[in-house]
């Protein structure tokens, strides 16, 4: 049966060799190479998705051992359980995103070299997968930043424009920068059990001093933290993602970033095997300031695609809030809740996975269909475009954790984790921080809320603000199913937890030893009082209820006779002028948080008198705080420093024989 | 004697740093080889090594004779102004000078020669003729100057190379003969470029190149 | 066994190709000399197939010797010698047909550039270090004629500077060899063998130490003034950049690792004399290297200066890996310098191909190459992120085995450094190349690749460049290895 | 359960004829019937509707989704009685998150017409409820941190066996970070006005400017459901005494009676303040939050 998985993984990855190569050969008959790269792709992830259900069900690694690098570099792919759960998230996106590239790519025909494009999802996808399968260090970093370089010609396919060369430049050095911490944490293991492969660091980086892990897990944060865009790290991800082409930015948002957080388990609790309290601290407060900055940052964005990217920050603080709680607990040494906290973010890694894709499509189809991700210059998609409307409003709530949807029960979770900081650790500080991180979770997940109305109101609802949105047609067949395929998963995954349980408890069972039940309902039991919660009913009970509240309505009263006439607008007719726009829907909370938004308002009145202005100009110009206060004087002074320094090369020859002649005489008046 | 051939060394070296006109240069050049071919004849003398009356002989071909030839043809060619440009003022510069030669003798103090019996005194001489000659190449604008100054360069190391370890083997040194001409002849043809580029031998105005 | 005529040979087909392509037609010229470096890539090859898998090479009476390092060294000359030679024909025909030169000097250009090989393999298969001397010093007079090529101002004073600070270098060189031979005279008398890399290094343990320290000062800053080292490097940059494109390959590709050459072997014996005491100056001046490029990397208006710098920064990656020392972090050393020879020369006949399009080697008036030419604007992308050591390319591979020799060995300082140095350089470098590489190309650029022979070149060293970064053959690691118990003094 | 959900829906109206009846008292009116809230329900859904042209299927839905999600989540509030079997669905984030849901509607349709007051309704609702949310999740937290869980028929229970002291002072502080949450929530002054009918104060009701007919009458009645939800919720955190009663009609008529005390307090307070700028809304609740933050220490450090 070994045997069979095997076979299934190696073909997995062939198909994904075969569809970057073939693409390439095809490069000339654009249909060819687009059918040719994405059918392969979609069916690798089909495969990709096999072998990973096959591991986690039948609890055997496989490893497939492709060859051998350098002196003792092997490239080795190991599929655990949690490279397998991971390799899961990423084939099922993969699935996907296959089926929508089908009918997005159609957009960029005769514009740019399908070969390469298509050779490029597969190629990153393939590089994700050895992201998180291979088992040592060098070739991990190998796969890593192929990733990185792939992910970022991705982004650059759109190069024309400046903004789109800023950012891939943002997000190639500041990911670069990040896998030299990830490179100095690996070395720094290296250093100490005198390998570089992770088994041995599986079997000896436990036994280190705790010094040496400390060092080794603040490596591993800030360079994983890097990629996964935990602020205030996360500067490119904001530009790079909405830059790239949608089903690359969905397959970037998605799925990428979670290599990171597989990183950050690997060494975390494959390698280190937990450690101090703190560190669970650490991650805790990044998490709550990725989650809450992010999407504060976010709320300010009209630009759809921006927009999901800050989103995309923010889920990741989610994430690394249930990181957080899990190293606590494993330092407390509470195995449940140390289970349950790393269910909670395993589970968010997946359901994000999924609603940030299906968003990104979602947006991806709206930018092929009126070629502008400005929310702005939207408006009225819910009827030319019925199917993305409903499709992205699907993923919009999951994205705002809204019940029936996957969102709320990874959610709920994390929510579970955090409350029992301080229910269950007997600790006067994580008594009084649990509820605040439960808090700041809330808040993170009402401004959601308010960001997806804004969004979705704007661009799909009431009239269409300019020509090409009220031109818009619906999108191909192709791009519609692949949308299907996601949103069917967060219903799926969220009605029936019991589908992501059974993977996620082979990986708390092997690092705590302790699994969670539940089948349509998730059930922890606590030692004091059980919790469970239970979607699946929730929504049965919906139902009934809605059902039972329209029969009687119409039993009673009968149907509703609706007449349509204008909007009340105090007596004038409406035009699309007057509708609230994406700017001023997010005007009272850039008011309420001025001081994070740097905001700078202007209000120009023109006209004689005041009261009866002719017209008013409202300026509001917002600021990245993070990046005017703390990015822009590093690189600057980097800079300034660098223009001085290179007064040493004066172009004057003199100079120059003086340097060699005082090195000379300084070398030996040192060895004398 | 050895300590007044490298006292008469040093001197010119020296000098080279103090000259009001270029063309004086090739002759104080010149006395300095011919006095390095004066070592070698006298360390032949004492040991009787047959390669050092060849080292001696060449020195003074070559070196007394043919580069300062090749100088004056290209100083001549050119016609370079008369007077030489510096960097730091002649008081100065004999200051550095000063101190680069006691640097010289301070880092050779206490090297001990092994087996030799006649040239130890050469070799504090033969290092600071080595830094005296950088310092040429650093403090005159003339680019001619700059190939008078790897010329002292070089004759210190023929100062190292005879006197005290009784010169390289035969083929190293021929070797040596011939690429230090070729180098000399190089750099009179690129300072024919250059003045025939820039209409002038001064460095400083090529300082196009930088940062 | 194999005698010396194939030694001669390699040596002569330079040489005489550099006399025949002077006297004769262009056209034949051009095909005589690719033809004539294919061979001695055969030749070479042979050769250095020979010392690897067999035994060292002497002959001579002792005057050649050909051993690991060497062969290794000749083995990229004809390389990296042959791609240039073949990228040269394009180069140097475009050159004629912008009337940017005469075509008649294209004749001296193949003079030179063959004679400028010559010399290089001259230097890698001597042994005595006089005549190691000897050659490097000629390699500095031929290509500092190659660099004053274009007869321009700025090239003048280039080559000016070269000549100058070179010679000056390669004085200091003289004395160290000089003070090393004093060093081994109270043990071998006055005879030639005493400058005979073989003897001294097998009596490496018995010379004195106080010259032989001394004699590696003079050394290391003298063949560091040729190979590039910092605060030595300044007339690199220059010179680099005002060569002819496939010059400057070459002069960064394989010049400067022969130069290197010169220092690594006086080095290994140097170093069993004074017991590894030799090895911090290694790794300063590695560091310093790596260091001082930095900011020029980061604000940098000219494109073959940028890669000039680059080469400063990997001579350093490379003293810094034999610093280190150890067998990784030699095996480390080795690995790179024929990953940046490959990478190197990859991006200046890129680059060539960028300038001779757009007419200039300022950045800023360079935009979207890949939509100007494809192909070499891709392959431009992919040797930028080699040469700056991102995985999956091959200069990763080497770096990170210097990395990890540093960690081993207790560098940790250094290393972290060097990893710093090394991430600020890719910013600065990386700020560069997208901004060329992608965008709209000028309207006045024609979009279409350059001729056949410039674009051909290119394919050699990229498949080196991606291949051995994700797949380094085991003979090339057995080769490697042999070239790294060289550097450790024979010793395995 | 079937009977609380039917009692919840039913008995919504009245809480809110009480409380405008005594509102109207207090300021020296005479005010419509207690009875005029199940009027203006009953007149509603018979009417016919009239909706926008620009509006789609999302203003038919609200609606019902509306509705039915606060009745979904009075489920899971304990009302006159703790006996709920179907305790195991869901806890109180479930509740906050139903809620959410309907909000979340409410504001979207807002949108759906393209009116410039729906547009500003929404905004406004979801910017206020952005804070209201944690200040919620806060007071919460700081009265369950003494049972240790979230769901609430447990809670209430521990609450009502070893409960806190009425004397404690952070069961006090509790209390009146609740009462704001509870204030907010329910859209009343001094956040919102609930019988504004100047467009530009509305908060809630300028979200539902465009509806009419049936629609308006589910969406006032759900609306009214939910200040019943909160206003129970509320008197079972702190007044849950009587709830385990041995007579299910008594609890239920004590339950009634606390309701009716609980509105006529709202009412009190309605009277007393006057709405307040809407960008000082944050500033109340964040003192709520304080508030919450303040229990939380007190009872974390005794």
């Amino acid at each position: 049966m070994g045997e069979f998985a095997i076979r299934l993984f190696v073909l997995s990855l062939l198909l994904f060799v075969f569809g970057a190569f073939s693409a390439l050969c095809f490069s000339r008959r654009t249909k060819w190479a687009n059918v040719l790269a994405h059918c392969s792709s979609f069916f690798g992830g089909l495969f990709g998705a096999t072998t990973a259900l096959f591991v986690l069900s039948t609890k055997h690694p496989i490893i497939v051992t492709a060859w051998t690098i350098v002196s003792d570099v092997v490239l080795r792919l190991k599929v655990d359980m949690l490279s397998a759960y991971f390799l899961f998230v990423i084939s099922f996106v993969t699935i996907a995103v296959s089926v929508y590239s089908l009918g997005y790519v159609t957009e960029y025909y005769g514009k740019k070299p399908m070969g390469l494009l298509g050779s490029g999802l597969n190629l990153f996808v393939l590089s994700m997968i050895a992201v998180v399968t291979v088992d040592h260090s060098v070739s991990f970093l190998i796969a890593w930043e192929l990733m990185s370089l792939l992910s970022f010609l991705l982004v650059m396919v759109e190069h024309e424009k400046a903004e789109t060369r800023k950012a891939g430049y943002v997000y190639v050095v500041m990911t670069h920068f990040g896998t030299v911490f990830i490179i100095l944490s690996f070395l720094t293991l290296f250093f100490f059990t005198k390998h570089l492969d992770f088994s041995s660091f599986t079997q000896t980086a436990a036994h280190l001093p705790a010094s040496v892990k400390n060092i080794i897990f603040l490596l591993s944060l800030i360079g994983f933290g890097t990629k996964a865009g935990m602020i205030p790290l996360h500067v490119w991800l904001p530009r790079a993602h909405p830059a790239a082409p949608s089903h690359i930015s969905a397959l970037m948002s998605a799925v990428m970033i979670k290599t990171a957080i597989y990183g950050l388990l690997r060494v975390n609790y494959d390698f280190l095997k937990g450690g101090a309290t703190w560190w669970g601290a650490v991650v805790l407060g990044i998490g709550v300031l990725s989650a809450v900055l992010g999407i504060l940052f976010g709320v300010a964005e009209n630009d759809m695609k921006r927009f999901l990217a800050f989103s995309s920050a923010e889920n990741i603080g989610i994430i690394f809030m249930g990181l957080g709680a899990s190293l606590l607990f494993r330092s407390y040494h509470e195995p449940l809740l140390g289970a349950l906290a790393l269910t909670a973010l395993l589970y968010h890694v997946l359901n994000h996975a999924i609603f940030k894709g299906l968003l990104f499509m979602g947006a991806g189809s709206v930018l092929y269909a009126t070629h502008t991700k400005n929310i702005n210059e939207l408006g009225g998609l819910i009827r030319r475009m019925p199917w993305t409307a409903v499709l992205f409003l699907i993923g919009g709530m999951s994205l705002a954790a809204f019940p029936p949807l996957n969102g709320f029960m990874s959610e709920w979770t994390t929510f579970q984790s955090l409350l029992h900081l301080s229910f269950s650790l007997d600790h006067p500080i994580w008594k009084t921080v649990g509820g605040l991180l439960a808090a700041a979770l809330g808040l993170t997940g009402a401004f959601v809320a308010g960001s997806v109305v804004k969004h979705f109101g704007t661009a799909f609802l009431a009239l269409p603000r300019t020509p090409h949105a009220a031109k818009a047609n619906e999108v191909p067949l192709a791009m519609r199913f692949g949308m299907i395929v996601l949103a069917c998963g967060t219903i799926a995954f969220g009605v029936w937890p019991g589908l992501v349980l059974r993977m996620t408890n082979r990986i708390t069972e092997s690092y705590f030893h302790q699994s969670l039940t539940g089948r349509a309902m998730l059930y922890i039991p606590f030692h004091r009082s059980a919790e469970s919660i239970s979607l699946g009913w929730t929504t049965i009970i919906f139902f009934a209820i809605l059902l039972l509240l329209i029969t009687l309505l119409r039993v009673w009263v009968g149907k509703s006779n609706n007449r349509y006439d204008e909007t009340w607008n105090c007596g004038t007719p409406l035009v699309q002028t007057m509708e609230y726009t994406g700017t001023s829907y997010s005007h009272p909370v850039l008011m309420i948080f001025k001081r994070l938004y740097g905001i700078e308002r202007k209000v120009e009145v023109q006209g004689e008198y005041a009261y009866y202005p002719k017209r008013i100009r409202h300026r509001l110009k917002t600021e990245a705080i993070i990046e005017t206060k703390l990015y822009r004087p590093l690189i600057l002074g980097t800079v300034w420093l660098s223009q001085r320094l290179r007064a040493i090369q004066s172009g004057n020859l003199q100079s120059y024989l003086a340097y060699m002649i005082i090195t000379l005489i300084v070398l030996l008046l040192w060895i004398r | 004697m050895e300590q007044w051939i490298a006292m008469l060394l040093l001197i010119s070296a020296i000098r080279l740093l103090q000259i009001r006109k270029i063309s004086d240069s090739v002759s104080i050049l010149a006395f300095q080889s011919f006095v390095l071919a004066l070592t070698a004849g006298a360390l032949w003398y004492q040991t009787k090594l047959p390669h050092l009356l060849v080292a001696a002989v060449l020195t003074l071909v070559v070196k007394a004779m043919i580069i300062p030839a090749v100088l004056h043809y290209t100083i001549k060619k050119i016609d370079v102004h008369r007077q030489v440009e510096r960097v730091t003022s002649k008081y100065s510069s004999l200051l550095i000078a000063i101190i680069l030669s006691v640097a010289g003798f301070y880092v050779t103090s206490r090297l001990h020669l092994p087996s030799t019996k006649f040239g130890a005194p050469y070799l504090p001489v033969s290092i600071t003729l080595v830094f005296l000659g950088t310092f040429i190449m650093v403090d005159h604008k003339k680019a001619l100057m700059q190939g008078i100054g790897l010329i002292t360069i070089e004759n210190g190391l023929f100062l190292v190379a005879q006197a005290i370890s009784y010169g390289m083997p035969m083929m190293v040194e021929l070797g040596i003969f011939f690429d230090m001409l070729v180098t000399v002849v190089i750099i009179g043809i690129l300072s024919f470029r250059i003045h025939s580029t820039f209409e002038s031998l001064n460095i400083e105005k090529m300082s196009n190149l930088k940062g | 066994m194999i005698d010396m005529g194939e030694v001669s040979l390699l040596l002569i087909i330079p040489l005489m190709t550099a006399l025949l392509c002077w006297k004769i037609n262009v056209r034949i010229g051009n095909k005589l000399q690719v033809a004539a470096a294919l061979f001695n890539v055969v030749v070479g090859l042979f050769i250095a197939k020979n010392v690897f898998f067999h035994a060292p090479i002497t002959g001579w009476h002792r005057l050649i010797y050909i051993d690991a390092l060497s062969a290794f060294n000749v083995m990229l000359i004809v390389l990296i010698g042959f791609v240039a030679s073949l990228y040269s024909v394009g180069y140097m025909h475009h050159e004629v047909a912008e009337k940017i030169i005469d075509a008649y000097k294209v004749r001296h250009y193949y003079l030179w550039f063959h004679l400028f090989l010559g010399t290089m393999l001259a230097v890698s298969v001597v042994n005595n270090l006089g005549f190691l001397w000897v050659g490097i010093e000629l390699t500095t007079l031929v290509s500092a004629l190659l660099v004053a090529f274009y007869r321009k101002g700025t090239s003048l004073e280039a080559a000016w500077k070269y000549l100058i600070m070179g010679s000056v270098g390669i004085a200091f060189a003289l004395l160290g060899i000089i003070f090393l031979y004093l060093s081994g005279v109270d043990l071998f008398g006055e005879s030639a063998d005493s400058l005979n890399w073989t003897v001294l290094n097998q009596a490496a343990k018995q010379l004195n130490p106080q010259w032989t320290l001394i004699a590696f000062i003079f050394v290391l800053v003298g063949f560091g003034t040729k190979a590039g080292l910092a605060p030595m490097h300044f007339w690199l940059p220059d010179a680099h950049s005002q060569a002819p494109s496939p010059v400057s390959a070459v002069l960064s590709g394989v010049l400067l690792n022969t130069a290197l050459y010169g220092i690594f072997r006086i080095y290994t014996i140097v170093n069993t004399t004074l017991d590894g005491k030799a090895a911090p100056y290694l790794i300063f001046f590695g560091l310093l290297s790596i260091a001082i490029t930095v900011p020029f990397m980061l604000v940098q208006h000219d494109l073959k200066r940028m890669l000039a710098y680059s080469s400063v920064e990997h001579m350093g990656i490379i003293t810094l890996g034999v610093g280190i020392g150890g067998a990784l972090g030699l095996y480390g050393a080795v690995l790179h310098m024929f990953h940046h020879s490959m990478a190197k020369s990859l991006l200046f006949f890129a680059a060539g191909n960028i300038n001779q399009k757009y007419h200039s080697k300022r950045m800023d008036r360079i935009s979207g190459v890949v939509k100007a030419m494809p192909i070499t604007g891709s392959i431009f992308l992919i040797a930028a992120f080699a040469i700056t050591g991102t995985p999956p390319f091959n200069i990763f591979i080497s770096e990170f085995t210097i990395m990890r020799a540093g960690f081993q060995s207790g560098h940790l300082a250094a290393t972290v450094l060097f990893l710093l140095f090394v991430v600020l350089i890719f910013s600065g470098m990386m700020y560069y190349v997208v901004r060329m590489a992608f965008g709209e190309a000028p309207a006045k650029v024609e979009k279409k690749e350059m001729s056949r022979w410039s674009t051909v070149a290119l394919f050699l060293p990229l498949i080196a460049v991606i291949v051995f970064g994700l797949y380094v053959p085991p003979f090339f690691q057995e080769i490697i290895q042999q070239v790294a118990v060289v550097l450790q003094g024979g010793k395995s | 359960m079937v009977l609380q959900a039917v009692i919840i829906i039913l008995l919504a109206p009245f809480i809110q004829g009480v409380i405008k009846k005594t509102k109207a008292r207090m300021q020296n009116r005479i005010g419509p019937s207690i009875w005029q809230p199940y009027y203006d329900v009953i007149k509603f859904m018979k009417k016919d509707a009239v909706l926008s042209h620009h509006s789609s299927w999302l203003s038919i839905v609200t609606p019902y989704i509306v509705f039915v999600s606060i009745v979904t989540a009075g489920i899971f509030i304990p009302t006159y009685s703790l006996h709920n079997e179907w305790n195991f669905i869901g806890d109180v984030i479930l509740v906050v998150y139903l809620f959410g849901v309907a909000r979340f509607f409410t504001a979207l349709t807002a949108l759906d017409a393209g009116g410039s007051f729906g547009g500003m309704g929404s905004s406004r609702e979801m910017a206020l409820s952005a804070i209201a949310e944690p200040a919620l999740l806060l007071a919460l937290f700081s009265v369950c941190l003494s049972s240790e869980t979230m769901k609430l028929p447990h809670l209430v229970v521990s609450l009502t066996h070893n409960g806190w002291d009425w004397f404690a002072p952070s069961y006090v502080l509790a209390f009146f970070a609740m009462l704001i949450v509870v204030i907010a929530e329910t859209g009343r002054i001094p956040v919102d006005n609930p019988d504004t009918h100047l467009e530009l104060t509305m908060v809630h009701e300028g979200m539902l400017l465009e509806y009419s007919g049936r629609y308006l009458g589910l969406m006032m009645w759900a609306a009214q459901i939910k200040q019943l939800l909160l206003l129970s919720l509320f008197i079972n955190l702190f007044f849950p005494w009587g709830i385990e009663g041995e007579h299910i009609f008594v609890s239920f008529l004590l339950y009634v009676a606390k309701l009716l005390a609980l509105g006529m307090l709202l009412a009190f307070i309605e009277t007393m303040y006057a709405k307040i700028r809407l960008f000082k809304v944050p500033k109340l609740l964040g003192s709520s939050m304080i508030l919450s933050l303040m229990a939380i220490l007190l009872r974390v450090f005794e």
